[in-house]
């Protein structure tokens, strides 16, 4: 088995599909996490969003991945919203503008891909880690990765540590204080509970690395 | 979940579409992005007033839609904000070259949406000013949160606000005036029930029988604390206290009073609810110059109420007693 | 129980004091016995128009007094009809010599106390005419039962017939007005959960999850069948069709549509309500001409609605469009 | 012990008195009759009555029993609204008119006040016997009481037979269908419940015979 170094854009294509069915399947348990500490909606917005964008998907199947990423952007910005909605957007736009016309990307796209991305939630949210969102779910996930390639392995594996960071984030969401988004106006009352937007990063990560193993 | 609706996905846009027959001589429903537009919009020489965000809270904001109100509402999914496209739709139906100002609710969802249109009407050449609602005094510390909720003195705002603008005012005046009218007036809310998304189907949070919540918002998240069930008199003291003391309101000032239900509350309560608050403003020597009372900016079903106080003088007194004729506030034509 | 109150035996005087506080420019509330006064009545020259009935159905009745309404209402205890010293204070803080219109809703209680009042009055020399609503289809067959309730109707009605009075009609022009407005309109109603009085702790009856009351009354009765909840489109089906058979109303009718909530049901229900109705009556070639919507004539915290519809011709539609200055119906002013 | 013939104006206040603890001992009982088939209001209807009777009784402590019923009457009349309100302030009155300034009445009088309040709750009610009303517990009563006295026995004997009369006619209540008052909307489903009018027609019946008996 040659060692996996480039994903192609019908591999992005199937990457979305995955999130859109594992945000389908956990739309529940998204909307119950966010009946703990917000409006109990997390789940029905990503999938709304989510099923749009399975709609416009053979819209650009065709297409290159910057254009793929940035029509999943524009259609969760126009069917999501709550917070969720501008901040996914921004992230895949964001990406997509990064890759631009690429057919195939490494691991170095990637990373540039993830960093535009949590550049875009944290400027569009004004938000850093440690305040009990997505971005504690993030960020600890790109920084693993990053330091898994660069010690030279594998794109797959360097994933898989990425995720098991990401997982490790979102549960690290638990014992925190919310200082953004809705949770924050529960004050100490937001503490002990997991956050729902680190959650379901951590099912798109979880979507990105079955679908790099496939 | 008990509720007259059929399925739950569709509860935003039959209502709307109700409203729509309802009140044809008074506003349009545009579909697709779903916007609530003034129906002679756009008006000639006047700055287009817009409002919207997650539905749910009915009569806001589409019931405030109409002559000397709002000209244009986005309503988002049950308490989900609204998305660009749909504030993009409402500036452009709107705009009239005199400029658009947005009137949002500081929740992180309708702050980015509003943002992210108002990016992209300026990028069409509209002038689109923001001023945003942050009246809730139960969010106490601002540093540690996302600041406090817009929640019932919007209701006060958009009604002041569109009056200045049906009276020809420009954008840079409305803007002032609007922020004026936030810097005024504070709000405080409670529940006695929690209340049921649609889509959810079961009520956001457990409230047992002998306990209540303060300091909710209009999400129906739970509230800052709970404490037991007490008379009247005493939830009235508790909503009152934090918000008197945070302006801070003084002696001798001049309010618009306005006793909020949450939707499941009936009228007679929220009668009570006022005099217990005329009682308490009386004692300390302000004076209710103006009063609004009813279910304005609701969580669905919830019961519960919410107490608004705004600071008036003359000038916010004429603007609140001109004329409105939307389908939920009408008077003076 | 959980109700924004202080002790159950205080909640109508207090929240009349809240009303009384709020709208003193268009009310006074006489106490002892308890009766609810436009503020500048007796009106010279206007024949009175009062009303009445228990508490509970806020804003009915009192919510209702003001220009081009009523000139009095006597508030009861909850769903407890007044008692004729209230009825016959209120007689006489109205007449101005031209009589007076009592409208009362078709209940035992309220009959008769009514009746005890009218022979206290015209003893005193005023003349009295009274008419009674009883516009609801769900009761059945009019001989074996005390007659058919008024309920929704009776709002639609007081508005007319106080236009006509405010116009300077006579007694007998307005008596035969309230007759026909009550001969032309009919009433259904249903409850997805039953209602607490609060001197009595607990719902007046059980309605599990799955189940709702059809052709309940305003006094949290039971209705006359329990069926299982269905969706908005079916439950409006089973209202509008008793009320079409019964008139019956045809194919090219104008009618004013009211869509009236119980009290805990929010606006977005009823607007969506309000659809369904406006589909089963464009299918049968029945034209909406007025409409309202709202909790006007409640069950306290009921949840549920009702519809009413009024047959309109050009006459009764320029009375229901003639101005109107009360706390709870105000437009054209 | 001499046979029982007379009852004076002391023992009529002491009457209203017992029917007075009577009512408010069973309030909640009779209200929770009135949720079945009504608006659960009749006790409350009735205690909120005679509470401000209690209060008036010694205004008329000395006076004839005409003036004593009269006095009890008007103030139903004033404080209970509902149906029972002008039912029981009627009946008090009527019986009062009928017995004039009398200072004690025998069985024939006691005859002719039952009728009068018989008469004067039917002809307010527009109602008659079988339609589920407290006419159904007093008509039996009277009629009972009546024939007893006419086979010449004792007025407290008689009276305990229209007691007895009086519970049945109440009990009779419950399988019968509602045809006058709020009950009647209910049709087939007021069947199966005892009538709160006919339950407080039987207290006050039972207040009667105790004070006599005392
Ligand atoms: N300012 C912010 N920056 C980053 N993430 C945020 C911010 N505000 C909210 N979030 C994320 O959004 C999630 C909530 O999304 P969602 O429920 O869809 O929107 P809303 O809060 O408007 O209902 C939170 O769990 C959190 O992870
Ligand atoms: N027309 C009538 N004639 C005789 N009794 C009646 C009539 N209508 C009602 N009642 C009696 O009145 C009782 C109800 O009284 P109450 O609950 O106090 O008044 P409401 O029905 O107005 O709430 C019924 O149980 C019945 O016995
Ligand atoms: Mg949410
Ligand atoms: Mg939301
Ligand atoms: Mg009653
Ligand atoms: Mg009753």
């Amino acid at each position: 088995m040659e060692l996996l170094m480039h994903i192609t854009a019908d591999r992005i294509i199937a990457f979305v599909e995955r999130v859109a069915t594992s945000i389908k399947a956990e739309r529940d348990y998204l909307t119950q996490l966010d009946a703990a500490i917000g409006d109990a909606d997390h789940g029905l917005n990503l999938d709304r969003g989510f099923s749009v964008v399975l709609t416009k998907l053979p819209t650009v199947a065709d297409k290159d991945i910057g254009t793929i990423l940035k029509a999943v952007g524009t259609t969760l910005v126009s069917t999501v919203g709550g917070a969720s909605g501008p901040l996914y957007g921004t992230a895949f736009l964001r990406a997509g503008m990064v890759i631009g016309d690429r057919q195939t990307i490494g691991a170095i796209n990637l990373i540039g891909a993830f960093e535009a991305a949590l550049e875009g939630i944290q400027s569009r949210g004004k938000s850093g880690r440690g305040e009990k969102t997505m971005i504690d779910a993030i960020a600890p996930g790109i920084e693993a990765f990053k330091a898994a390639h660069f010690r030279g392995i594998d794109l797959l594996e360097a994933l898989e540590e990425g995720l098991v960071a990401c997982e490790a984030g979102m549960q690290a969401t638990i014992p925190m204080l919310a200082t953004k988004g809705r949770a924050s106006y529960l004050g100490e009352r937001s503490i002990g509970h997991q956050d729902p937007g680190a959650t379901s990063a951590y099912l798109m990560a979880k979507a990105l690395v079955e679908t790099v193993r496939m | 979940m008990k509720k007259l609706i059929n399925a739950p996905d569709d509860v935003v846009a039959e209502a709307l579409a109700g409203m729509a027959l309802a009140h044809a001589d008074l506003i349009r429903v545009q579909p697709d992005p779903l916007v609530i537009v003034r129906a002679d919009a756009p008006i000639a020489n006047k700055v287009g007033i817009i409002s919207g965000g997650g539905s749910g809270h009915e009569p806001m904001h589409g019931g405030f839609v109409g002559r000397g109100m709002l000209d244009a509402a986005c309503p988002g999914h049950i308490f989900t904000s609204p998305v660009p496209d749909q504030m993009l739709a409402a500036t452009r139906a709107v705009d009239a070259g005199r400029g658009v100002l947005q009137i949002v609710k500081n929740y992180t969802g309708d702050v980015m949406n509003f943002e992210m249109a108002a990016e992209l009407a300026a990028a069409e050449g509209i002038e689109v000013a923001t001023v945003i609602t942050n009246d809730d005094v139960a969010v106490e510390n601002s540093t540690w949160t996302a600041g406090r909720r817009g929640v019932g003195l919007t209701v006060l705002l958009e009604k002041i606000v569109g009056a200045a603008a049906e009276a020809g005012a420009d954008l840079a005046t409305l803007t002032a005036l609007a922020q004026r009218v936030n810097a005024e007036g504070r709000s405080m809310g409670m529940a006695l029930t929690s209340c049921t998304v649609p889509n959810v189907g079961r009520p956001g949070f457990d409230l047992p029988e002998g306990e209540i919540e303060l300091g909710i918002g209009i999400h129906g998240e739970p509230g800052r604390y709970r404490v037991a069930l007490a008379p009247a008199a005493e939830i009235a003291a508790m909503l009152v206290a934090p918000i008197l003391e945070d302006l801070p309101f003084q002696r001798g000032d001049q309010v618009l009073a306005f006793v909020n239900g949450m939707g499941g509350t009936p009228l007679i309560e929220l009668y009570l609810m006022y005099r217990e608050l005329h009682k308490l403003l009386a004692a300390r020597g302000i004076h209710i110059r103006r009063q609004l009372i009813g279910n304005y900016i609701t969580s669905l079903d919830m019961a519960g109420c919410s107490f608004t106080l705004l600071r008036l003088d003359d000038h916010l007194t004429q603007l609140w007693d001109a004329p409105v004729l939307t389908p939920a506030l009408r008077w003076g034509h």
